[in-house]
Order: C-alpha cells, then structure tokens, then sequence
C-alpha cells in the first residue's frame, strides 16, 4: 500500500508541481507582505489602525488563495484519468475507492507544502515586524485556517471532478433550480429569500464554507 | 471446467442500437485465443465487461476461477491488459510509468521489464506522449508482460504497426507464453497473424459468437466445392452448409462454402445424385470472410 | 393744533382709569382668580386623569417586588420574576444606596401578542412588551428602562451615553481596550502605555482648555483627522484652499482648520464607553452610596464629583480604570474550536463522496 | 531450415515444420545426435504457437527421427543408413505426386510433362 501511495504521490507531483510550488512561495509571500506596513515606526499612533487595515485587505487573499489551490488541486489530479477515461486506473489490481482514497491523500501531502508556507511566512513576518503596542499577532491560527480552507476546498472540487459527468450534472442542476425558484419567486414578489437561506446554511454555522468566512487576521487585538 | 475465462448467458447493452445478446464463451487455460470479428462487432465491449470495466445487465463471467466483477482486485492482479487505444498518461516518462505500474502489482518481474526495454531500444527518460505508435504499443507490452500475469487481454496491440515492431511483439509474447505456460486472449483483424499464433479461434458479429473452435478444426473444417447436378433441397447434411450460388460462367457447377466439413463426406453427394468436381481448401482469412458472409444472409433471411 | 388734540385725547385716557382704577384692577383680579380655579380644576382633572390612566393600565395586573424593583403587568407568559431577581443585584450594584427611591417608580409593562392584529387601546404610561421575550431579554428590558434615581444633565452631557447598569462590564472593557489600541492618537496611546496625565486628558478630565494640542499631538495625526472625517465639511467655500493646504501634509492649516470647529464638536479620540467605565469603577471603588455622592453636587467638575464619590483621588481612580481596561484584552475570536471540526467533517464527507461515485463504485 | 514456413496453407503448421526436419536430416544438414533448437527458441523465432513446435517434435519422436530428453533437449537420433536414402526417395516421390497434381490441375498432359522433363534433365546432364 505504501509503495502504491509513493507511485501515486509521484504522478500527482509531476502534474500538480507548477500549482504546488507557485501556490507555497504565494502563501508565504502574503504574510510577510500584509506586514510590510508594521515596520514604519514613524507613523505613531497612526500606525496600528493602517496595520488593521493593511492585514485585514490582504487577509482576503488567503481565503482566495485557499480556494484556487483546492480547485486546481482537485483538477491536477483527475484531469489526466479524464483523459485516459480511467480506463488505466479502473484496470489497476486494486479496490476503486483504494484508488481514490490514494488520489485523495496525495492531493493532502501536496497541499502541506502551501499550508507550511503560509505558517512559516506567517512566523518569520511576525518576528522581522515590529508590532505597535496592544496588537497582537496569529500566526499559528491563521495557518490553521488555511489548512482548513485549503481541505475543504480541496475536497469539495475533488468530489465534483471525481464524479461522473451526471455527478456534475446534477450539482449544476440543482444550482440552476436554485436559482429558477428564486427568479420565478422574486417576480411573483413572495417574499422568499433562498439564497439568504442557502448563504447562511453554507457561511454560517457548522456548514462547509463556514472556515472560509471567519475573520483572516495574522495581527489582531 | 479450468477455462482461463468463462462466460455464460451475458447480456450487456450500450445505449439504443448496440447490445450483446446470449453471449458464451470460453478459453481453455493455456490457449492463444484468437478472437475476430468485423469493427463495432462488440470486440472491445466484451475485452471490457472481462475485465471488469463495464457491468454486464445478466450473465456470469469467470476469469481465472473467480467472479467477475466481484473479485476484480485480484483477477486485475493476475492479468495484462493492452487496450485498443492508449491508456497511460502521455505526461510520465516511461521510467516513471514503469515504477508506477511496478508499485501496483505484486507479482512485478523487474528484469523481464528490464530485458524488454533493451530489446524494444525504449528510452526511459522519454515521455509517453512523445513516443511514436510503435513505441507505445511496445510500451503496454512491455507493462502487460512485466505484469507476471497468468492471462493476457490483448485488444488489437499489433493493429496498425510496421511489420518489424509487429514481428518484436509477438516474438516477445510467445517467449513470454512458452516461459510462463499463460493464456493469451488477443482481439486483432490481422488474420494471418491469429492464424500463426493462435490454436483456438472465435468469430464476433453484432454482439453475437458465430463459432468458437479450435484453429485446425475451424480452418480445415472450412472448405469450397465445386459440386456438378446438386438438387435445390438438400436433406439434414453432415456438415453445415454456409454458402451456396452457382459458379460465374454459368453451366449446372455451384459453388458450395460449408464448415465442419470431414474428408470422408464426398459420398454424401453421391448419395443424393450430386458429383463433387473438386475440394478447395481455404485458409483462415476466406475461411471468416465466408463465415461472416453466410451469417449475415442468415440473419437477414430469417 | 391735532397734535394738541392728541395729547388731550391720550391724557383723558390715561387719567380716566385712575377713577376708574380701582373697577379695572378689581375686574384683573377678578379674571385672574377665575383663571387660577380654573387652572387648578384642570390639574385636579389632569391628576384624576392620571391616577385613572393609572389604575386602567394597572387594573387586573399583578405586581411583582423584587428587591428596590416594583413590576405591574397584566398576566402573561413573560418571565419577568427570574428577569427582576437577575437585573436587581446589578441595579443595586450600580446606584447603591439611591435605590431605596427606585419603588416609587413602578416599571408598568402590558404584554401583547406581536402578531395579532386586534386593535388595543393605547396606553400612554408603561411600555408594551411582545409577550415571547425570554428571560434574558426581559432583563435587558428591566435594566435599559430602569429609570435613574437622579438625572443629572451635566454628568450625562460628559458620558456622552447613558449611564445604564449592565450585565457584562468586562464586554465594556474590552470595547475599551480596543479603543485604547487602535485610536489614532498619540495621547490615548500614551495613556495605554501607562502615562495617567494623558489618560485624564483623553478622558477630558481636568481643565478643557488647548484640547486639540492635548488629544492630537502629531502633525500626522491633525491630517488623517481632517482628512479622516471632516473632508466634506471643509472641502467648500473659504476652507477648501486650507484643506488643500492641510492635504499637503501643512499642518498649520490643518491646525487652523481644527480649531475653527465649533465648540465642542472636536470629536473626542475615545468614545463615551471608556467614560461610562471610568463611572462604574468610581461607583465600584466607592462603596454603597457612591451613586448619591456622585450626583450629590451638579455643577462641580466632573473629576472633583467622581473623587468623591470613589473616595479616592482621580489619579488612582483613573490608574484603576486603566489597569482595569488593559486586562481586558478581549478574547482573540481567531477560530472557534468548532470550525476546525466541522471542516474536518465537511473534508471527510466530500471525500466520501467522491469514493461513493458511480463510476468508482462500478 | 525453417525460413518460407506459410501458415495460410492448409497443410498444418506442425506437419510443415515437421517435414522440414525430416528433409534436413536426409540431406544430411542435421548430423545424427545433433540437436534440433528448442521449443521456446524455435517459436519465438518463427512466432508461432510453442504446442504446434511441440506437436511436431512428437510426431518426429513418433516416427523415430528424433529423440526428446526432458530438460536437455530434442536430438536426432542414430539412423541406420539406408534410413536417410528411404527417406530421401519418399521425399522426391512426394515431390512428383505433387507435380503431378498440379500439371493436372493446369491441364498439361502426360506426355508433354514427359518432354519437358527429358528436356530438362538432359539439358542439366550434359
């Protein structure tokens, strides 16, 4: 099983290798460049509020960042097998859902590269900034976000790209009814608000996108 | 029953116009299986329904004494498989592809896959998708056989290659066969190359097996006759009439096409007031031209 | 020869009351003593009124006592005994010994049903409640309509906010710290660094002269000020040039602009919550009666009336306040700990799903 | 030995393979005791099915061309010398039915083959 995981690793790097090595030197450049502001002393008191300011509009990068290597991931691994309509994969002397499981785990030990970025580009910007009085910096909760972000993403996009095209199909489907309900509600002005719904069903909460809405601050109060 | 694969009844349909129907087949362990049969006859359907790829809607397959679909893992195990198209990912060099296919087989025999390389002149830092026709198919041969596998799929591997990758392969697989004593099933629409290699032949058309016999009995029991005052009604014959018409250039001879045809049965004619003029032996190509012929008037006269 | 006339005419009238003097000064007096029955008719007939308003909104209602607190409300399903036993320790907490008046001032509630549609007779004394509040509501209700013993409007002009009792003062706090680290000015972040003097001063405790110097030390600061929130109002007519001015970091023109605001309406750097818990950690410090002592004398200044009420001098009661304020950091809300379970079990299920496939489950 | 093996005939691949045995060893190619390629070597070279090479040795063993030691391989064996001629006129009498076959089937009459046989053979003796 071992040496089935290292083979299936391997592939996966060798098509997934630009997406890896982009998406670790990006994650570890967004911290130390949302902190850039801190080490401008001379701002006085002026300065921990545009601190806020500049770590809260780069901290949407990381949810953005997290979500496109989770896609692209989810792609790299399956676009080759579509290819080959999985005729290589479903011919291999092993359990269909074994070989899934490899693909998915593989995906993961690709995307600690990215998640270690963002820790450690996280750690050394915090060190090499000067914080002002009263701030305080996450770097190990910011990173753990990511990770969370970056899995979920990661397996929402392979379980869309793993299905069947009908798989898709019917996701699409139900998306389009979503919103054909809500166009024809809207006309017949009843007072139905599905996408309210479905937004607090997905952000809030225990739902899956909840990781994604929380606030992305590495240096807060 | 040791039938290296065993169907029964199998029924599969693909969308509207294509279905195989009552399906039985079988392939003694040991044998070279030749399976013909025209484009769009089923071929590569039934290749995938043995292998697990496609779910039959009834029937029972056996490969290698287990069930088919439901132990696939491990007949998938035991077998190497080349497919009509090829399968692997053109992005892997073929070093990375062989460990790769290494990794998941147990059974893998790593100087065979190295021997292969040298006598196929493969390099290994190319990629797959650079290769030219001839190097992948040498490739997939390659994988099939480094398999160690008890049964070999071949769905066309030769098809469509020069003569000198075609005479490497099939020199590979028979050394391989006569080391390893493993069954061979190999679809192709080369005939003189099944009729060499193989000792057992079936015919596809449509979804459906028109005969499966052994070479010898399939090819020497195939003959044309030149037959001189042949009634129009013919009474339960000995052997199977598969074309009749009577011969260009006019004059009473016709030309009969019948199959498990025994030498001794020249006296039939006698029998019913008719002289055969002369016997033509066919050989395997005019042999399944006729068979093919002889179904389709049958199917289309019934 | 009119105007002759003219004075004639004015002297007759003048003179003629003086017989008459006494008939008009009798008939005033007269219309006056009307007026005053009259005027106290109507007060009886207001006070009769009221006490009337009174009894109807009371009328079948029973009244709940708890502690200082007198609740008169019809039956309903309202939790309003557990909300007076928990707002009652903090009222009394907050005006100590000034609560002994509270009963004469009766919370009146009339609970109705929200969604019904029957027209009610309006009620002009007490307050309606939507009769589904929980208790916690009830109690925010108690304690934001409890009426204050003593309004004093200077005290009130100096918060800012009204002084209310609260169930969680260390959320207070922490909005306060909050403040205290990210309000951009050097005197409130000089105060959080420990120096008490610009504590006072952001506090606006002390003398108000000079303020803009003391609140907004640095050129940088007076810029992002005037730019921050007054770009509108100086962007017409006679400042506009000084503002361009200011916007090229000049601030002699940013000053100028500063100080021709009016009075008073130089926003202050820190929000009235940090003065609301400077009061709570007098009436705190000072015991039962803090509260009188604090409203005791209106017109003193607000330092001199909070020292007294605390019992102590302002520079410790603000050094209190401030210690108070920085151990309050306020939980850092980075990721609660069930978003990292969820997300495993979102990974987990999707990636089940994709096992579950059809093509994979074959 | 082998070369011009044709699978499309209807004679048998074992019966050609075998027949081609037997005319080296009446020529005399294939000394006695010498030894005949084995069956893996012989298939592959001639990519034909390893059981038709194995058929045919059989049927040499049978007939008493060769003999087949498990493990070291097929020999030809210690033939009496009148063997090799018998073997060699039954090939040349095969040769001739076959000719004979097929002037009839070309509609050449006996005689005329007589001629152009004594043509042929007298052309070559002198």
């Amino acid at each position: 099983m071992r040496a089935m995981f290292r083979a299936v690793l391997h592939s996966q790097w060798k098509w997934s290798r630009l997406i890896v090595v982009l998406g670790t030197v990006a994650a570890f450049a967004i911290p130390l460049l949302s902190l850039q502001g801190a080490a401008r002393a001379d701002r006085g008191a002026l300065q921990a509020p545009e601190l806020l300011r500049a770590v809260q509009s780069w901290g949407t990068l990381y949810p953005l960042l997290a979500t496109a290597l989770g896609l692209l991931m989810a792609i790299a691994a399956w676009a080759p097998d579509h290819r080959g309509r999985h005729i290589h994969a479903l011919t291999l002397p092993l359990a269909r859902w074994r070989y899934v499981l490899l693909r998915f785990g593989a995906g993961f030990v690709l995307l600690a590269a990215p998640i270690a970025g963002v820790l450690i580009g996280s750690s050394l910007a915090v060190l090499a900034a000067t914080l002002p009085p009263g701030l305080q910096a996450y770097p190990i909760a910011l990173a753990m976000r990511f990770a969370f972000a970056v899995s979920v993403a990661y397996a929402v996009f392979f379980a869309v790209s793993a299905g069947t095209a009908r798989t898709a199909g019917i996701i699409l489907a139900v998306i389009a009814a979503l919103i054909l309900v809500q166009v024809v509600a809207s006309m017949a002005n009843l007072n139905l608000d599905l996408f309210g719904a479905a937004q607090t069903a997905l952000l809030l909460g225990p739902g899956p996108l909840a990781v994604f809405a929380g606030r992305w601050m590495l240096v807060d109060v | 029953m040791n039938d290296a694969i065993h169907i029964e009844r199998l029924h599969y349909r693909a969308g509207k116009n294509f279905a195989i129907k009552e399906l039985d087949l079988h392939v003694p362990t040991g044998a070279i299986y030749g399976f013909l049969g025209p484009n769009g006859s089923g071929k590569t359907t039934t290749i995938r329904l043995i292998l697990g790829l496609l779910r039959p809607l009834s029937g029972r397959i056996t490969v290698l004494g287990l069930p088919m679909p439901e132990q696939h893992a491990r007949i998938l195990g035991q077998i190497g498989y080349v497919p009509e198209q090829p399968h692997l990912d053109t992005t892997l060099t073929v070093r990375e592809l062989i460990d790769f296919q290494a990794a998941f087989y147990p059974r893998w025999d790593r100087a065979r896959a190295a021997e292969l390389i040298k006598r196929f002149e493969l390099d290994g830092e190319h990629l797959f998708g650079r290769l030219s026709k001839g190097q992948k198919a040498k490739l997939m041969i390659l994988l099939a056989l480094s398999q160690c596998g008890d049964l070999l799929v071949l769905d066309e591997p030769t098809d469509g290659l020069d003569p000198v990758v075609r005479r490497d392969i099939l020199s590979a697989l028979i050394t391989y066969v006569s080391e390893r004593g493993a069954t061979i099933f190999i679809s192709s629409h080369l005939v003189h190359e099944l009729e060499r290699v193989c000792d057992w032949i079936a015919v596809m058309d449509d979804g459906r097996l028109i005969t499966e016999a052994p070479m010898e009995k399939l090819k020497h029991g195939t003959k044309r006759l030149v037959v001189m005052g042949a009634p129009a009604e013919i009474v339960n014959p000995p052997f199977r009439v598969l074309t009749r018409e009577s011969a260009n250039g006019g004059g009473a001879g016709e030309n009969w096409v019948v199959g498990d045809w025994e030498p001794g049965m020249t006296s039939y004619f006698e029998g019913v007031g008719a002289s055969v003029r002369e016997v033509i032996d066919l050989d395997l190509e005019e042999g399944f031209v006729e068979l093919l012929r002889s179904f389709r008037e049958g199917r289309s006269r019934r | 020869m009119s105007r002759l006339l003219g004075v004639l005419l004015t002297v007759s009238v003048l003179a003629s009351p003086v017989s008459s003097q006494d008939s008009l000064i009798a008939r005033l007096r007269r219309q006056a003593d009307s007026l005053l029955s009259a005027w106290r008719d109507a007060q009886k007939l207001a006070a009769v009124a009221d006490s009337l308003e009174q009894v109807r909104a009371t009328a079948g209602s029973d009244t709940i006592a708890v502690g200082g607190l007198r609740i008169i409300a019809n039956p309903s399903p309202l939790p309003l005994r557990e909300a007076a036993e928990r707002a009652w320790p903090v009222i009394d907490s907050l005006y100590g010994s000034a609560v002994e008046d509270l009963p004469r001032y009766p919370f009146i509630f009339r609970a109705v049903d929200p969604d019904s549609s029957v027209r009610r007779t309006v009620l002009h004394v007490g307050v309606e409640l939507p009769w589904d509040l929980d208790v916690r509501a009830s109690t925010n209700v108690l304690l934001t309509t409890v009426t204050a013993p003593h309004f004093d409007p200077a005290l009130a002009d100096w918060l800012g906010a009204a002084l209310r009792p609260t169930l969680r003062p260390e959320d207070e706090r922490a909005a306060v710290f909050v403040q205290l680290v990210t309000a951009p000015s050097e005197a409130v972040r000089g105060c959080f660094l420990g120096d008490i003097a610009r504590c006072k001063d952001v506090l606006q405790l002390g003398d108000s002269t000079g303020l803009l110097a003391r609140w907004y030390v640095t050129p940088a600061e007076r810029e992002a000020l005037v730019t921050g929130s007054f770009t509108d109002y100086f962007a017409r007519g006679a400042t506009a040039i000084t503002l361009q001015n200011c916007r090229q970091h000049r601030d002699d023109a940013c000053t100028a602009l500063l100080q021709a605001l009016p009075p008073g309406s130089l926003p202050r750097p820190l929000g009235p919550a940090a003065r609301l818990v400077l009061v709570r950690e007098a009436l705190r410090a000072g015991g039962r009666d803090a509260y009188r002592r604090l409203v005791a004398s209106p017109n003193t200044a607000i330092e001199a009336r909070l020292s007294s009420a605390a019992r102590m001098d302002i520079d410790s009661l603000v050094a209190r306040w401030r210690n108070g304020v920085v151990a309050a950091r306020p939980k850092p809300l980075t990721l609660p700990w069930w978003a990292g379970f969820a997300a495993i079990g979102w990974t987990a299920f999707f990636g089940f799903c994709a096992l579950r496939s059809s093509r994979w489950r074959l | 030995m082998f070369h011009g093996i044709d699978p499309r005939s209807p004679i048998p691949l074992y019966v050609q393979i075998a027949e081609r045995v037997r005319l080296a060893i009446a020529t005399g190619t294939l000394g006695s005791a010498a030894p005949l390629p084995s069956v893996r070597q012989l298939a592959a070279e001639l990519r034909i099915n390893p059981a038709t090479v194995i058929q045919a040795y059989k049927d040499l063993e049978a007939q008493g061309f060769v003999e087949i030691r498990h493990g070291a391989g097929t020999f030809v064996r210690e033939l009496a010398p009148g063997r090799r001629a018998r073997e060699r006129s039954q090939q040349a009498v095969a040769l001739v039915r076959k000719l004979l076959a097929d002037a009839r089937r070309s509609g050449v009459s006996l005689a005329e083959l007589q001629r152009a046989l004594e043509t042929e053979l007298g052309a070559r003796t002198t």
